[in-house]
């Protein structure tokens, strides 16, 4: 199977060959074999040993056509590569960018100290919609998608949660 | 005041209050923790002799509630209060609360923090005490004429600020006296709109300046010492990020004649208990003074890996009254420390807060490395206070040893579910002029850190390519045996990554 | 021998090895290390930079298996090896192997290990170095008249020890002319019916003594120095508990005297890299030279934090043809340090070894601590290797600084899982013959420490009777209320403790 | 409820009042009353506190007769005390010291490295029965009660795990 490993822009190709003696697995990555050795595995993350090198891998989200990776705590996500991924790929980029969800929530608690945009009016994506307050800090929450501030769901100094709705853009 | 102090209420929250506790553990007085409703599990209520619930989350309601922290002090019997760093630690009013209740304010009078608090009235102490402050007007100017001759005396370009701004707003840069006159106009408009007067001040405008402040002790015998500088220019809008000593600038010299200058402006203020002289340097080597601190610094323990000393002890020491125990001359620099401030902000998006539980974290030790943190596994990173989760210290022979064992340390700091500074201070620590010593406040931009961290990250991500591969297929047989879950897990990189 | 080292192969495991890594990545060495079936999921092979596997879990399948380590060097391409301590380090065969093979060995060289390793043949290259060792015989003697001279000369009471005995055994105490010649013969015929041969020796009996060490480093251009002593009088059966530096009875010139004695024999001996020098000092203040440990020492970062050197840094140096960086009158004893073996043994219990999963720990920190381990939540002890799991050591300025920092780290280390010797040192560390420095290595007996630890043990289960109760009956609500189990958990500290 | 905790001679009395406002348990220990502040509770552990002083918790063993506790890291014993309990305990008291269970058990795991009792021969307790190694030491295997080696469960050379069966004594 092919592999997109970050943004690397070069394929990986992946397949398990076998296991041998010693609890470890033969892998053929690209054109060279690679002998993977498991050391641990649990609920949502295993360790293995690499041509002679640790590695610590936890699964952070899984699907049939990619896997969300923390590899030795750095984030990577590998695609399985398809030609039907390739055309999905395509077909959701021809969306524009930022469209989609028209949901703007918020990416961390706090306190609404300040909105900035009201209902109605036109945004750009980038546009402050409104500021928070979290660890004595103000973070500014920018529209995410161009479009009409459909509804504003939160009130000035009202606590916020992460991932809480805080307006619709239309 | 010569009472021996045998129990100490800490007036504050994370790792300034584990650290107190363990001075307090080490001298045998009692240690008295306050905590708020967001803070019942936090490490120092489980680590202080007593604890004591003082009240809502918001600081307000809890480490900034001067009457329900007094009244706790006295319910417990403590005799001292140390207030930390931030939340009431140089409130003047509060350190004559204590003074009126008869607890001893381990910190300034309130009569030095009244000076020590406002910067006018500070620069006119030092300015008579023959402490060098920045040129400008020493107080506020109504009349453009004045500010006319102020500039011209200091010299272009200047910055004209309002004495009502602050943290870097109102401030206007002028590179002529045409300028300054045209920006006056248009500030003191401003400013009298919003306030009533103008209220602008001139100050000569320094480019390219290095952030070096000496750490002072002085006891209320008048024995004042400074414990050598501290250069803290790696900063983030005014925000500190790393600290260290020695100053790759100050010689032995430089060290003494401006740590003699710190030390008259302790004088000049009358300062008792631990605090710090905060200077400006430009790129010819002149410093200029520019507020004394009024209370323990984040970066304190830079000062104690490179002086041995023990400045929470000393503040002890000198809040019951006792003498310094050294003399200038008996204190030596031994080697060099760096601190890195482990913010619980995402580096990779504008530093945005990043709070919440940490289900795991593994702090460096070592040779040379010193942690003060609240973090434990399980623990909980709040948004209602400020995001210093962690300060990493390490000590070396010399600068280059010093920064290698950061190196290795920030590589050995796990600290899982919420983003922090950690990639930032990897790719500083690695950085030619990091390493060559070129710092000034604007290091940052000057250097472009960030797009240097972000290219460091991508290139490690890719480094790891093969053993994401490894990853995904042995991840692949699992799920196809049935020993490993689909899916999983709480807060991940990406989530907090997307566009707000 | 002038060759820079660009990788290490660590023919060790647990927290040595992981020390050596570290020095590794600061020096931009590439780390290789080693690990048996048993050590699949331990620290080194985390750290490292690369990890093979060389065998079984019994160490004469892996960490002593020295053709297998020597093929792993090859393959790997290590420039060179560092044997830790234990195992390999000090097998004289093993140096020579990497001699043969090209491969630098980070210790002395087999010709100098050969002397070493016998304590006559080493004795005897002291004498003519007219450094001063233990009076008695110089080889061994199969004729009791001899004996009785040298016994006479030496003045009773001496001990005859068989040449073949080790550890203790085999030792016979004699307080007379007459008793020696009891002894003899019945010692003489049991080595002979044992090895064929009688091969006693005879020795000064030196009582209430104290065992000071002296750091050694030598390079192989000849020079030489000492870094000071360490203190290793708390020991039981011989092994090290707890060191220090400075020792209590070393004064300034005495440590200038032992420590020129302690470079001599290094000289005597050409020896190479770090090793110790160690003596036994008597209450008059003799001290008799007894045996270079031709290896790094366990308790080497007490050194380490009171000059600020980085032996096993030192050693990389020495070890690729370098010579010593400092002179002997660079070096300045600055503080106090203090170690302790955190052992996993019951101490409540003869030390019986305590080996097992540790779902948890939580290691100190803060300042002047620091800690050497390859504990971490979800390790596990193995009984295969020794049972030292960490070193826990503090730094002060004064040996009190240190003792009070080492009293309240002990309280913060927690292992769950095991039993370990912390409460043993957190009852040494407030017992009062320790704290007025009264040491000697029957100290442990001589002040009756284990009653005073089962004492302490009992008066802190008593304080803690009203918690207790506290929690009985939380505990019935949770049950009650369906929101707690019934009973829980793996390995408590009772079972291990039912007589066996 | 009366509570014997550790080897106090003092018995405590403890019963819960109610709980408070605050999330508070108001308890009577002894003559006292006391506040307990529930912080966590965990599986098998939970954190409160208990006037002003923070404790951790861990229940190792719960029965209806006593529960065994670690506090703070601090090993403890806490039997609710009734007459019933009293009889019981000097009941099994008279079985003499060292009686019961016939089964000599290891409490470490090791090698055997040394069998010095033979079957059919007669041991006191704290007899050497044989010596096991672990971590590099040696340590003694002792009779934990008078009697006749009945038989010898391990050959020497042999690799015991903890609670194994080691040798049984009649």
């Amino acid at each position: 199977m092919e592999f997109k490993v970050g943004d690397l822009a070069q394929m990986l190709d992946g397949e398990v060959l076998r296991t041998t003696e010693n609890n470890s697995i033969l892998v053929k990555i690209g054109d060279k074999m690679h002998t993977v050795r498991l050391l641990k595995t649990g609920t949502n993350e295993f360790e293995f040993i690499l041509d002679n090198s640790f590695h610590h891998a936890k699964v952070m989200q899984s699907g049939s056509a990619e896997v969300k990776l923390m590899i030795d705590g750095q984030p990577l996500t590998v695609k399985k590569h398809s030609k039907l991924t390739e055309v999905l790929e395509k077909a959701s980029a021809l969306g524009g960018a930022g469209g989609g969800d028209r949901n703007l929530t918020s990416q961390i608690p706090g306190r609404v100290v300040n909105i900035t945009a009201q209902p109605g009016t036109a945004v750009k994506k980038g546009d402050v919609v409104m500021v928070l307050e979290s660890m004595k800090m103000q973070v500014a929450v920018k529209a995410h998608k161009d479009g009409n501030i459909k509804d504003i769901k939160v009130k000035q100094g009202a606590s916020v949660a992460r991932n809480d709705l805080l307006a619709v853009i239309e | 005041m010569a009472k021996k102090i045998s129990s100490i209420l800490i007036a504050n929250r994370g790792e300034i209050a584990l650290r107190v506790i363990r001075a307090c553990k080490e001298t045998g007085i009692r240690s008295i923790a306050v905590y708020s409703d967001e803070d019942v599990r936090a490490v120092h209520v489980k680590r202080a002799d007593e604890a004591y619930h003082i009240g809502a989350a918001a600081p307000s309601q809890s480490y900034l509630n001067m009457t329900k922290i007094m009244e706790t002090a006295k319910a417990a019997g403590a005799d001292a209060i140390h207030p930390g760093y931030g939340f009431l630690s140089e409130n003047e009013n509060f350190s004559e609360l204590c003074e009126k209740n008869n607890i001893i304010f381990i910190g300034p009078s309130s009569k030095t923090m009244q000076i020590t608090g406002d910067k006018m009235k500070c620069k006119a102490v030092m300015k008579k005490a023959k402490v060098p402050t920045v040129p400008g007007s020493d107080s506020v100017i109504d009349d453009v004429e004045k500010a006319a001759d102020i500039a011209h005396e200091a010299g272009y370009p200047v910055m004209l600020k309002s004495a009502f701004g602050g943290g870097g707003r109102g401030i206007r840069l002028c590179k002529d006296e045409k300028q300054l006159r045209q920006e006056f106009e248009m500030a003191s408009a401003e400013s009298r709109a919003a306030f009533g007067k103008a209220a602008l001040f001139v100050e000569k405008y320094l480019q390219r300046i290095r952030h070096i402040e000496f750490q002072l002790l002085r006891d209320t015998h008048g024995n004042g010492r400074h414990l050598f500088e501290r250069e803290c220019s790696i900063q983030r809008r005014h925000q500190k990020l790393i600290e260290m000593s020695p100053s790759p600038v100050v010689d032995q010299k430089t060290r003494e004649r401006i740590g003699e200058i710190a030390v008259r402006a302790a004088d000049a203020v009358d300062y008792h208990n631990a605090g710090t002289a905060e200077f400006l340097r430009d790129p010819e080597g002149n410093f200029y003074f520019i507020e004394i601190n009024s209370r323990l610094q984040v970066e304190h323990p830079v000062t104690e890996l490179v002086t041995g000393q023990d400045l929470v002890k000393l503040q002890i020491a000198v809040a019951q009254g006792e003498e310094i125990p050294f003399k200038q001359e008996d204190l030596k620099m031994n080697g060099c420390a760096i601190e890195c401030r482990i913010n619980a902000e995402d580096p990779f998006y504008d530093f945005a807060p990043s709070v919440g539980p940490v289900p795991y974290c593994n702090l460096p030790y070592g040779p040379g490395v010193r942690v003060e943190t609240y973090l434990y596994p399980g623990c909980t990173v709040s948004g209602y206070y400020d995001s210093l989760t962690a300060k990493l210290l390490t000590w070396g022979r010399n600068f280059e040893e010093a920064r290698v064992r950061m190196r290795n340390a920030l590589d050995e700091f796990v600290i899982e579910g919420i983003n922090t500074t950690i990639p930032l201070y990897k790719t500083i620590m690695d950085e030619p002029n990091f390493i060559k010593g070129e710092l000034s406040t604007d290091y940052l931009d000057r250097f472009k850190i960030f797009d240097k961290m972000n290219e460091d990250v991508k290139n490690q991500a890719n480094s790891k390519a093969k053993a994401a591969v490894a990853a995904a297929l042995l991840h692949s047989e699992l799920v196809r045996k049935g020993a490993a879950p689909q899916s999983a897990v709480q807060k991940s990189r990406w989530k907090s990554r997307v566009t707000m």
